[in-house]
C-alpha cells in the first residue's frame, strides 16, 4: 500500500531542469532509499514532497500524492498542518539545523503544541519521552541545553526525537549520516532501523553512499540527472543492477574482497550533464557504451520481473554482456 | 633497508584558541607524540575520525606549522632546515575541497605552474611547457589552462590540483582526504589516477582519509589515529584481516559495504565524543571503549608490537606478556 | 537587465559625469567663478522670475555666477573624495591584511588600533585637527585620509582571515612560495572586490564630510567654491533666497547618490558573481 | 561570562588611554599652544605671559601627566573661554546631547527596522529594490542640509516645528529626525540582510518542516538571530550620532555638548575640545560593551565561554 506517490515529478530552476519527470513510490512501513550523485535532483525532489522548495522553483507533478490525498493542491496553510504532524523530515547538517538560540526541550515541545495544542509541559514531557526512545541519558537535562552544547551525532538523534514529536507516518531524511563521524553513522542509523521496526514507520532516506542503501533499505530508486533510471527491491537491485548508470556506479565503490588493492576501480568517464527544459532522450548517453542515435528519442521504463522498473531502451541480457 | 622517506619522530602540536576576540583561551592537543615513518614506494594510509588530528599532522609533515615538540626528517635531513623551495621539491599537498584549493581568481596554467615560479630561474617558456605536459599527464586538455577554476568541475578542479602537486616532480605527495569532497564515480577516476601516477613517477604518498574501504584500496600500510595519538600500525592487509585495537575493530566494523542483507553493525561505543580540548586519562580511548579494564583510565597503554604491527591498548600489553 | 544593473549604471554615469565636469571646469564654466559684482547681488536662477540669462543659476550674496561656482566645486568634492580614499584605502588595507595574515598579537594590535580609532570621534577630532593645523584642501584631505581608514581595515581584515585559511594559500606556502608572494598574488586578488565597495562608501564618507567642515567654516576656506561652503555662505539668505543652499545641496546630493549606487550595484554584481 | 567581562573591561580601559594619549597629542598639533591661545594680536610678552599662566612652560610629559591625573578624577581643568570649570560646562550640557540622541535613535529604529524586515522578507521584489533605493538617497543627504532644508519646509513654509532653540519636546523632533537619517541606512541594511542570513538558515528549513506558522517562523527563529548584528550596530551608531551631533546641534543652535564643542574649537579652547573627545570615546567604549552584554543575552553561544 503506499503512501507517498510521486508520478512524473518536474522541479525546474529558472531554465535548469532539476528533476525531469521522477516516479516511485514509498509504501507503508517501508525504508526506501533515493540514491544518486550531486546535482541528481534528490534532495530537491524530498523538499518538493515537504513543500519546502525556495519560491524560485517551480513544481509540476502528474500525481503527488500522501496517503491518497492530493499534495500538489494544498495551499501553503495546508501543508504546514501536514509537516511535522504527518510528515516529517530530518537534513544533512545537524550543527546548523537547530536554532542556536533556542533550548532542545524548547525546540521539541513546539512542534507538538502547533499540532496538537495542549501545555508546554505536557509537550516537555513527550520530548523527554522521545530523547529517551532515541537512546539519549538524562534526557530531562538535555531538554534544558542549548544545541551548542551538544555533538554533532547527539544533535541529529534530537533532530530524529523532533520529528518523532507528533508520530508521523513518513519520515523523510535527506543524507542524515553524511556529516557525521562512521561510527557515528552506524549508530544513528541503526537507531533508525529500530524506530521504523518499532513505530511502523515509512522512511524516505535519502543518500548518494551505496554503502547505507544496501544495509537500510527496503526498495531502492536510483537518480540521474533528474529521472529515476531504476527502482527495484535491494537485494533485486545490488543482485541484478540493470541500468548502466546503476551498473557503472556499483563499479566505482571500492569492495574490500571483491577488487583487488591497486587493481583500478571501474568507472564511468565523463561528467553529468546540465540539463535544461526541452532536453529528450536519455541523459546517460554521452557517458554510456551502449548508447546509440536511438538513445536520443523517447526512452521506454521496461518492468522486470519482481517489481524492479529500469529506464532504458536495451534490453537486459544486452546490458549483462556488456 | 635503505633510510626512510619521511621519519616523524615524537611529534606533539597544540594549539591555543580563543572563542572570539575576549574568550578563554583552551589548549588543544592535536597531535601527541606521533612517531611514523613512510619507506619510497609506500602508501601510508592514516584513518581516523573528525578532530583525530589527521589533518594536522599532514600541516606538520608539510612544514605548514611548526610541531610544539618532535621533528620531522625527510629524506635523512630535517624539515624545518630545509627551505621552503628545498621542501616544495621533495613533498607536495593535494587537498581535500577542491573548491579552496585553487585560487578562484588565477588561471588554471598560473596555479599548475606556480611551483616552478616559486622556484625562481625557469625561463617562462619552460615553466610553459612543463605546465602542458603535467597537465597532459593527469588527463586536461592543455587549453584548459586558459580556464578559470569556476569554469571546472569538481573531478577536473582535483585533477589541477594534482598537476599542481606533481610540477616539480617531488618525491612525495601528501593527500588529505582528496576524493571525500566527490562523488562516487568521479572518485574512481580520480584514485585509478593516483595508482598511476604512483607507478609511473615513483610516488610515495601520505594518504589521508576517513573512509576505510578507499584507505584498504590504495594503502599498502595504515596508521589508526585517535585524539591525537597512533593507536594502531600495520601493514593494510595484516590492519584490515587482524585489527587488534578495540578502537581499530570499531572502526572496521562501521564500514558500510553495498552488500544488502548484513544489516546495520553493532558499534558498541559509548556516547562520549573525543575532545582535543579536553583529553581523558589513561587510555584516551577508554571511556568509549566496549572492553575498557579499570587499568585503563589510569594508565596510559604503551606502545607494543603485536601481528607484525604497533598497537597502544592495555589488552594486547597484556596478551604479548 | 535587472534593477540593479540599471542602478550600477546611473551610478556609473552620474559619478564619471561629475569626475568629467571637474577635470572640465576651466572650459564647461561660462564665467570666473571668483569674480565679484556686488550689483548683481542674489540673482535668482532661470526658473524664477527676474533671472538674468548671463547667470543660469543666479548669483550668490557677493554676485558671484552660482553656475560656475557649481562647476568647480565639482572638482573639490572630486578631489577630496579620491586622494582621501587612496590616502586611508592604503593605510586601512595594510593594517589590515597585516592583522588578517598575521594573526596572534599583531592582530591583537590591529584590532586595538581599530577599536580605539572607532571610539575617537570623527568630525569633532578632523574639526580640531582642521583648527589647529590651518584650514586648507591639502590639511582637510590629509585629516580625512589619516582618520577614515577604519572600514578598509575592518574589511581587509575579515576577509584576509577567510582567504588566508583556504588551501590555496596552504598549496602556495608548500610550493616554497615568500609571504609577499602570497599577500600580493593569493590574497589581495580575492580581498579586493569588497574593498571596492568599501572605496565607494568612504569616498561618499569623505564629500559629505569635507562639505560638513566647509560648511561649519573649518573645512576649505573661502573663497574656493566648495559646495559645503556654499550653503554656509548662503545660510543666512536661505528664507528670502533658497535656492542659494537647495543647489549646492542637490548637486551633494547627486553625486553622493550616485557613488553610493555604484558601490551597492557593485556589491551585488560580486556577490553574484561568486554563485554562478 | 565574568572573565569575559572584565578582559572586555581592560580592552575598554587600554582604549581609553589610547584615547588620552590621543586627546593631549591633538591640541600640541599646532606646535605652541600658547600662540593660538594668545590669539593673533598678542605681542611676545603677552604670548610668555599665557605661557606660565597655563603651565604650557613644563615639559610635556609633565603636563600629560599632571592632565591625566586630574582628567581620573573628573577634573579637566578650567575653560580658557568660558572661565568655568570645563566639566560643570560638559556636565550641563549632557541632557540636550542625550535627548537628542536617543530621540535620533528611537526614529531611526522605528523606521529603520520594518523597513529592513519588510525589504528582507520581499528580497529582490520591487519593494525590496524600492525600499534600498531609499535608504541609498537617504544616505547621501548631508545632515546639516537636511537640516536646514527642514527648517525651511516644516519650519517657514508649513510653520509645523519651531526652527531653533530648546524650549519644548518639539524643538527635538526636527534635528532628532535629521539625526536619525545618519543611522537609518546602516540600521536598515543591517537589518535586511541580518533578517536574509536568518531566513536561509538551515534553522528555518528545519522550523518550515515542523509546520510552524509563518508568523511565528519570522518572529520567534529569524528575528532573534538577526537581531544580535542589529543590537551592536545600533549601540555604534548612537555613539556615532552623539559624535555627529556637532554638526545638527550647530545647525539647529540646540545648546548641547556638540555645541559647545564647536565653540570651543572656534576659540582654541583646548581643555574643553579634549574633555569633549574624552568624553564621547568613553561614551563610545560602553555602549559596545553594552552591546556585547545584550548580545550575550541574546546568544547562548556567547553566555557560555
Amino acid at each position: 500500500m503506499a503512501l507517498l506517490e510521486i508520478e512524473r515529478l518536474e522541479i525546474g530552476f529558472g531554465g535548469l531542469a532539476a528533476v525531469r519527470g521522477a516516479s516511485f513510490a514509498v509504501d507503508k512501513g517501508e525504508t526506501h532509499c533515493l540514491v544518486g550523485e550531486s546535482g541528481c535532483g534528490k534532495s530537491v525532489t524530498a523538499l518538493a514532497v515537504m513543500g519546502l522548495l525556495a519560491p524560485t522553483a517551480t513544481r509540476k507533478a502528474a500525481g503527488l500524492r500522501f496517503d491518497g490525498q492530493d499534495l500538489s493542491g494544498l495551499s501553503e496553510r495546508e501543508m504546514s498542518r501536514l509537516r511535522g504532524d504527518r510528515m516529517a523530515m530530518i537534513f544533512q547538517e545537524p550543527m546548523t539545523s537547530l536554532n542556536p538560540a533556542y533550548t532542545v526541550g524548547s525546540q521539541m515541545a513546539e512542534v507538538l503544541i502547533r499540532h496538537r495544542g495542549g501545555s508546554k509541559k505536557a509537550a516537555l514531557d513527550r520530548a523527554a519521552e522521545l530523547l529517551e526512545r532515541v537512546r539519549i541519558t538524562s534526557p530531562g537535562m538535555r531538554l534544558g541545553q542549548y544545541p551548542h552544547q551538544l555533538s554533532g551525532g547527539l544533535r541529529q538523534r534530537v533532530m530524529i526525537a523532533m520529528a518523532l514529536m507528533c508520530g508521523p507516518e513518513l519520515l523523510i531524511a535527506d543524507e542524515p549520516t553524511t556529516a557525521l563521524d562512521v561510527t557515528v553513522q552506524a549508530q544513528i542509523l541503526k537507531l533508525l532501523d529500530e524506530l521504523q521496526r518499532e513505530l511502523g514507520l515509512a522512511i524516505l532516506l535519502i543518500t548518494h553512499d551505496l554503502g547505507i542503501v544496501a544495509r537500510v533499505a527496503h526498495r531502492v530508486s536510483v537518480m540521474y540527472a533528474g529521472e529515476v533510471v531504476e527502482t527495484a527491491p535491494v537485494a533485486e537491485l545490488f543482485g541484478a543492477p540493470t541500468h548502466p548508470y546503476t551498473r557503472g556506479l556499483l563499479s566505482c565503490v571500492p569492495v574490500p574482497g571483491k577488487i583487488a588493492p591497486g587493481e583500478p576501480l571501474g568507472s564511468i568517464p565523463g561528467i553529468v550533464p546540465r540539463v535544461g527544459h526541452g532536453f529528450t532522450g536519455c541523459a546517460f548517453r554521452q557517458r554510456c557504451d551502449l548508447a546509440g542515435p536511438d538513445c536520443e528519442g523517447t526512452v521506454p521504463r521496461r518492468t522486470l520481473a519482481g517489481d524492479h522498473q529500469y529506464l532504458c531502451l536495451r534490453e537486459p541480457t544486452e546490458i549483462a554482456r556488456s | 633497508m635503505s633510510q626512510p622517506l619521511i621519519e616523524i619522530r615524537n611529534v606533539s602540536q597544540t594549539f591555543r584558541v580563543k572563542d572570539g576576540l575576549f574568550g578563554k583561551p583552551r589548549r588543544i592537543m592535536a597531535v601527541d607524540g606521533v612517531s611514523l615513518t613512510l619507506n619510497a614506494g609506500d602508501v601510508i594510509g592514516v584513518v581516523g575520525e573528525s578532530g583525530c588530528g589527521k589533518s594536522t599532522l599532514a600541516r606538520v609533515i608539510l612544514g605548514l606549522q611548526k610541531p610544539t615538540a618532535g621533528e620531522v626528517l625527510i629524506d635523512g635531513k630535517r624539515l624545518h632546515d630545509l627551505s621552503g623551495k628545498e621542501r616544495a621539491r621533495l613533498i607536495q599537498p593535494v587537498f581535500q575541497d577542491p573548491f579552496s584549493s585553487l585560487n578562484p581568481r588565477r588561471r588554471v596554467r598560473d596555479i599548475v605552474g606556480m611551483p616552478l615560479v616559486a622556484q625562481g630561474g625557469i625561463p617562462g617558456s619552460e615553466v610553459r611547457s612543463r605546465v602542458e605536459a603535467i597537465m597532459q599527464r593527469v588527463g586536461l586538455d592543455p587549453a584548459m589552462g586558459e580556464r578559470l577554476p569556476a569554469q571546472l568541475s569538481g573531478g577536473q578542479r582535483q585533477r589541477v590540483a594534482i598537476a599542481r602537486a606533481l610540477v616539480l616532480r617531488p618525491r612525495i605527495v601528501v593527500c588529505d582526504e582528496p576524493t571525500s569532497a566527490l562523488d562516487v564515480s568521479v572518485q574512481a577516476q580520480i584514485l585509478n589516477l593516483l595508482a598511476e601516477l604512483r607507478r609511473d613517477f615513483g610516488l610515495s604518498y601520505l594518504f589521508i582519509s576517513h573512509n576505510l574501504a578507499v584507505v584498504e584500496h590504495v594503502a599498502s600500510e595504515v596508521a589508526v589515529m585517535y585524539l591525537g595519538r597512533i593507536v594502531e600500525r600495520n601493514r593494510s592487509a595484516d590492519l584490515f584481516h587482524n585489527p587488534q585495537h578495540p578502537y581499530t575493530k570499531a572502526l572496521l566494523a562501521s564500514v558500510l559495504t553495498p552488500e544488502p542483507g548484513l544489516g546495520i553493525p553493532e558499534i558498541g561505543l559509548g556516547d562520549a565524543m573525543p575532545d582535543p580540548s579536553n583529553v581523558p586519562p589513561g587510555c584516551r580511548f577508554h571511556p568509549r571503549c566496549p572492553v575498557a579494564i579499570s587499568e585503563c583510565a589510569t594508565r596510559a597503554p604503551v606502545v607494543t608490537a603485536s601481528q607484525g604491527g604497533a598497537v597502544e591498548c592495555h589488552l594486547v600489553e597484556a596478551a604479548s606478556v | 537587465m535587472t534593477t540593479n544593473k540599471i542602478g550600477l549604471w546611473l551610478g556609473a554615469v552620474i559619478f564619471v559625469g561629475i569626475g568629467l565636469i571637474a577635470l572640465f571646469a576651466p572650459l564647461l564654466a561660462p564665467q570666473d567663478p571668483f569674480q565679484q559684482d556686488l550689483t548683481r547681488r542674489l540673482l535668482p536662477p532661470f526658473w524664477m522670475d527676474g533671472h538674468n540669462p548671463t547667470y543660469l543659476l543666479g548669483t550668490d550674496q557677493l554676485g558671484r555666477d552660482y553656475f560656475s561656482r557649481l562647476i568647480y566645486g565639482a572638482r573639490i568634492s572630486m578631489m577630496i573624495g579620491i586622494l582621501t580614499v587612496i590616502g586611508s584605502g592604503v593605510i586601512g588595507t595594510a593594517i589590515g591584511v597585516v592583522g588578517g595574515f598575521y594573526g596572534g598579537k599583531v592582530d591583537d594590535v590591529v584590532m586595538f588600533a581599530i577599536t580605539t580609532r572607532l571610539s575617537i570621534p570623527l568630525i569633532l577630532v578632523a574639526l580640531a585637527i582642521v583648527s589647529i593645523v590651518g584650514s586648507s584642501t591639502t590639511v582637510v584631505v590629509m585629516t580625512l585620509g589619516l582618520l577614515l581608514w577604519d572600514r578598509f581595515a575592518v574589511v581587509a581584515r575579515v576577509a584576509t582571515m577567510q582567504v588566508r585559511t583556504q588551501d590555496f594559500v596552504a598549496a602556495a606556502w608548500a610550493a616554497g612560495c615568500s609571504h609577499f608572494h602570497i599577500v600580493l598574488r593569493e590574497i589581495l586578488p580575492n580581498i579586493l572586490a569588497p574593498l571596492a565597495v568599501v572605496t565607494t562608501l568612504e569616498m561618499a564618507l569623505a564629500i559629505l564630510l569635507e562639505a560638513a567642515l566647509s560648511f561649519l567654516g573649518l573645512g576649505v576656506p573661502p573663497p574656493l567654491p566648495s559646495w559645503g561652503l556654499m550653503i554656509a555662505e548662503g545660510k543666512d539668505y536661505m528664507f528670502f533666497s533658497p535656492w542659494v543652499i537647495t543647489i549646492p545641496g542637490v548637486a551633494l546630493c547627486v553625486l553622493v547618490f550616485g557613488i553610493n549606487l555604484l558601490g551597492d550595484g557593485l556589491r551585488d554584481l560580486l556577490r553574484t558573481g561568486r554563485t554562478t | 561570562m565574568v572573565l569575559f567581562l572584565f578582559r572586555r573591561l581592560v580592552v575598554a580601559l587600554l582604549v581609553c588611554t589610547a584615547v588620552l594619549v590621543f586627546a593631549f597629542a591633538l591640541t600640541r598639533l599646532s606646535g605652541d599652544l600658547a600662540i593660538s591661545i594668545a590669539g593673533p594680536n598678542a605681542t611676545a610678552n603677552d604670548i610668555e605671559v599665557v605661557r606660565k599662566a597655563y603651565g604650557l612652560d613644563r615639559p610635556l610629559i609633565e603636563q600629560f601627566f599632571d592632565w591625566v591625573g586630574r582628567a581620573a578624577v573628573g577634573d579637566f581643568g578650567q575653560s580658557y573661554f568660558y572661565k568655568e570649570k570645563v566639566s560643570k560646562l560638559i556636565f550641563d550640557r549632557v541632557p540636550i546631547t542625550m535627548t537628542l540622541g536617543l530621540v535620533g535613535l528611537s526614529i531611526a529604529l522605528v523606521i529603520a527596522l520594518p523597513l529592513g524586515v519588510i525589504a528582507a522578507l520581499n528580497e529582490g521584489r520591487l519593494i525590496d529594490r524600492a525600499i534600498s533605493l531609499v535608504a541609498l538617497l537617504g544616505q547621501a543627504l548631508p545632515s546639516f542640509w537636511l537640516g536646514l532644508m527642514l527648517m525651511i519646509t516644516l519650519g517657514l513654509y508649513l510653520g509645523w516645528l519651531p526652527i531653533s532653540g530648546t524650549g519644548t519636546w518639539q524643538h527635538f523632533v526636527m534635528p532628532g529626525l535629521v539625526l536619525s537619517f545618519s543611522a537609518i541606512p546602516a540600521l536598515m541594511r543591517l537589518t535586511r540582510s541580518g533578517m536574509i542570513d536568518a531566513m536561509s538558515a538551515d534553522y528555518i528549513r528545519t522550523a518550515r518542516a515542523k509546520g510552524l506558522s509563518r508568523g511565528s517562523i519570522i518572529l520567534k527563529h529569524a528575528a532573534r538571530n538577526a537581531a544580535m548584528p542589529v543590537v551592536s550596530i545600533a549601540a555604534v551608531q548612537l555613539g556615532f550620532m552623539l559624535g555627529g551631533s556637532i554638526v545638527i546641534e550647530t545647525v539647529f543652535a540646540l545648546h548641547g555638548v556638540g555645541f559647545l564643542a564647536w565653540e570651543s574649537i572656534s576659540k582654541n579652547d583646548f581643555p574643553t575640545v579634549q574633555a569633549v573627545v574624552l568624553l564621547l570615546a568613553i561614551v563610545y567604549t560602553l555602549l559596545t560593551l553594552l552591546a556585547d552584554l545584550l548580545n550575550a543575552v541574546l546568544d547562548p553561544r556567547l553566555r557560555a565561554s
